[in-house]
């Protein structure tokens, strides 16, 4: 059966360039970065190319580049590094970033969780008037990872800098899809995770401005400047630069690739389907993200059909796992319950081709025409039980 | 809207993906409602009587795959039942025709029971 | 030129079969463990599967094997995510688990250090009358990484386990190289590093015995049963599985071959030069571990030579990488900082022969012999600036 | 007794490796002892003079590669010199004659250099 992955939020398939180049890491120099021997010095300059790339793909210093295990890792540390005060958050973070500020409520903290518009984005005026005396930080990702809205960073950041605010930015989902700058954009820290980018799972990055002080969330031998203590996963961090500097380089032709698949699937749904909505924002939106509300159906369903056809889509973050609440991304864009649950995300990527969309075009109207067909939500005699496509 | 990786059995999937006797009775001699929208799952469960026995049930349901399943199960195993045998199936006996169902999604196996048993009821009341 | 890898303690080369293992689940099993459609099935079950490896390695249940990032986060994750109060260690831990205590006494914890014998043993006396009301958890390394000493576990798990305290272990070095057992020992948490075990680097696991209450150290989309977030690194894990399976597998001949190699390389030595001693325990010790004391000449110097001649070894342990100041475990064996300088570690590996031995042996003597000649600290005369080799 | 992982330039590997001018002088004219044991590194620098000149120099090190290198270099830089020009010789200048040193290392050329210096003054003392 042809497999289609759309769910590359979720995760991304190593690119075989980038296996290509950690295999040498894991048998051969595989020595401990640290060791002062030449398998030791094979290993540190290995990383240290690594970290020179990572850096050249944000516009950084080497030395403001920390290697972690992930993106939750960069979120925690970057919230739990700062002193203990007021954090200003939005309600459509990641839970890598909710989560870590929920705990840090009960140490101490206290949090400001700012609400969005129906398209998802922050405005920057409550920025400004959620800033206090005992501000630390202000942590507001780059792009959402379920609805795929772009936030005005740049602004954000000057304000942050204007008041004497840390800004922080989850560019988890961002990088290589939307560009960064971290000078214009006024960033004092930013996380990216490897997997996001067609590098290996387990590995990411916490850029942290040259000046800004944090405390490590892991103690040890004193790995990454004491900031990170661990032995490094060369192998990883080899991998995941690899991913990057692809990224930058294929960051031109991904985009329009992805944007033409991106409007030609939302069109296609669009012109073939009734009673279809788009989530989100309709024009500030990462080029891959397709999230579609389908009223009447449940979106697990829709789901579970989709992958008997052999496509992968998500129902909100598989980040998060275990619970089965309804989105908080979508009920904080306005969304009732009831309507959440008919939601569908499609994140395409490099290697979806125009032939996939169309399949899933295919596909789709017959798959929600049967799922209408059952749903009792589908008033008697409406015409929308069926597709009308 | 988000669960954990799932996996169901081939009576579970057949189901879903063949679900039985769906549809509404436009002339129900009883009729059952469970859930709600809100929580993500509805099914409604119609019975017709003739001779003690259910004679026809249709359902229709919003939910997730263990929903749709559970629901064309119960209307299977309801078909021809007598009205008690009707009231005794049990959402453990539905999981059980089903070759069981993924922990998370016990919950979802009560609706379709739930339903037939409320349409059998309101049958009965009205009876 | 011959290249002899004697530094298995900071690190391993990842086993053939582990690498052979993994790369399925890079480019082809790839997918978000937590996602529904089939490609998040296929990484689930793989995660599942190494678990199960994992537990069974150990003799736990799956529910009581928590991934991590490595020992470094293991230790962390034991220590910081048991409740405020007093906790009990020893002074030759690893530094993951000394700077989190140091960490920790900043933040409303006590520790007591206790000090080792002169084999690097802690007396479980010493452990039994520092327990307070107030302790929380004991943790004592099962073997050290410096002089491979091996702690009487057993007995203080009974310690513990009397007293109704926590015991957690940090068995970093001493999986696979030495008996383990749980429930004999009445271990209630422990620590493992995949990249010490011929694993990939990046990857680790907590054991935390079921009903034992700890708090995460990384928070986010509830990942590990909420213990620690963040997507699995289901390649990472699946080699780290497969390290395991080996190691047990192994064991019996790993352990042969190792002490046969670790007598020859101690016996050669002081055979063939004067002035050389063993430091740590001289049978409690692991069966990779020889860590020599060269009188008159300095480690690093030594560490060079041998670089020079393709033989890796360590001076210290790798992981402590920022610090230059004597081992803090040679100091706490009772050594003076001028006898610790000239101290060498060798950590055999499964890989290494008998020739790598003689090779060694072969060059160590003109080495010493070498530095002894142009050091001051060789009295005038005195037969012992050369080697008798 | 940990460094984090060093690099040397090829002239600093060819002192550590062939260290020139090793040994001591019984009846120098000027000795000097710089570092001690407890911190790992000592070095010894013994010379002759004659006619105002280093016409002989030694060494002896208990160290590091980078210790022994800087030793071996600052014996060669200052075999023939004046004293004067002897004492002009600058931790820098051993460290730039080894084409540099690892930031981590540049303490240990500071010994040889001390140890040359000790060595000319107690000579200049004597006479
Ligand atoms: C926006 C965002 N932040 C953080 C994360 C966490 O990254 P990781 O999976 O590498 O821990 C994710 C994805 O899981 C994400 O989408
Ligand atoms: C005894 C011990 N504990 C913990 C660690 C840390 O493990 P990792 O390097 O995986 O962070 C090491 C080695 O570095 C070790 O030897």
């Amino acid at each position: 059966m042809k497999r289609i992955y759309l769910d590359h939020a979720a995760t991304t398939a190593v690119d075989r360039e980038v296996v290509q180049t950690m295999i040498p890491y894991f048998a051969e120099t595989f020595g401990n970065a640290s060791s002062l021997h030449s398998f030791g010095r094979d290993a540190m300059h290995a990383l240290g190319a690594a970290r020179q790339t990572v850096a050249d793909a944000l516009g950084a210093e080497t030395g403001e580049i920390f290697f972690t295990s992930g993106g939750t890792e960069s979120d925690n540390l970057a919230l739990k590094g700062v002193e203990t005060g007021h954090i200003i958050t939005s309600l459509i973070e990641h839970p890598a970033i909710l989560n870590t500020c929920r705990y840090l409520e009960n140490h101490g903290c206290d949090v400001t969780y700012l609400p969005v518009d129906s398209g998802g984005l922050v405005d920057p005026g409550n920025i400004e008037s959620a800033i206090r005396n005992d501000t630390k930080i202000i942590s507001i990702m780059h792009a959402n990872n379920e609805i795929g809205t772009i936030q005005p960073i740049a602004e954000i950041g000057t304000i942050a800098r204007d008041n004497g605010v840390l800004f922080h930015t989850d560019a988890v989902q961002s990088f290589g899809k939307t560009e960064t700058d971290l000078q214009k954009m006024n960033i004092d820290m930013l996380s990216l995770s490897s997997h996001k980018i067609y590098g290996p799972k387990g590995v990411g990055a916490l850029y942290v401005r040259d000046g800004t002080e944090i405390e490590p969330l892991m103690h040890g031998g004193g790995h990454e400047s004491g900031l990170r203590s661990g032995t490094e996963n060369v192998a990883g961090i080899v991998g995941f630069a690899k991913a990057a500097s692809l990224a930058i380089e294929r960051f031109e032709s991904d985009t329009r690739h992805l944007t033409n698949l991106r409007e030609m699937l939302i069109n296609g749904v669009m012109d073939t389907i009734d009673d279809v909505h788009l989530n989100g924002h309709p024009t500030k939106r990462l080029p891959n993200n397709v999230n579609l509300r389908f009223d009447f159906v449940e979106g697990e369903a829709m789901l579970l059909h989709l992958d008997l056809r052999g496509i992968a889509v998500s129902t909100g973050s598989a980040c998060s796992s275990a619970s089965k609440d309804p989105s908080h991304v979508l009920l904080a864009i306005g969304l009732a319950p009831e309507n959440i649950h008919g939601s569908i995300r499609f994140t395409l990527g490099r290697e979806n081709t125009s032939e996939d969309i169309e399949y899933v075009l295919g596909v789709l109207p017959e798959i929600v025409g049967k799922l209408r067909a059952i749903s009792p939500l589908v008033s008697k005699g409406s015409s929308r039980g069926s597709s009308s496509g | 809207m988000i669960g954990i990786a799932i996996e169901y059995t081939e009576k579970v999937m057949d189901h879903f993906m063949n679900p039985r006797n769906v549809g509404e009775i436009p002339d129900a001699d009883g009729a059952g409602t469970v859930g709600n929208q809100v929580c993500g799952d509805v099914t409604n469960v119609y019975i017709k009587v003739t001779d003690g026995r259910i004679s026809d049930v249709k359902f229709k349901t919003f939910g997730c795959g263990a929903a749709i399943a559970t629901a064309s199960m119960t209307t299977e195993l309801a078909l021809g039942k007598t009205l008690q045998e009707g009231l005794a199936i049990t959402r453990d006996a539905v999981a059980d025709a089903l070759d069981g169902l993924p922990e998370s999604k016990l919950h979802c196996s009560n609706l379709a029971a739930d339903a037939l048993h409320a349409a059998i009821k309101e049958y009965m009341a009205k009876n």
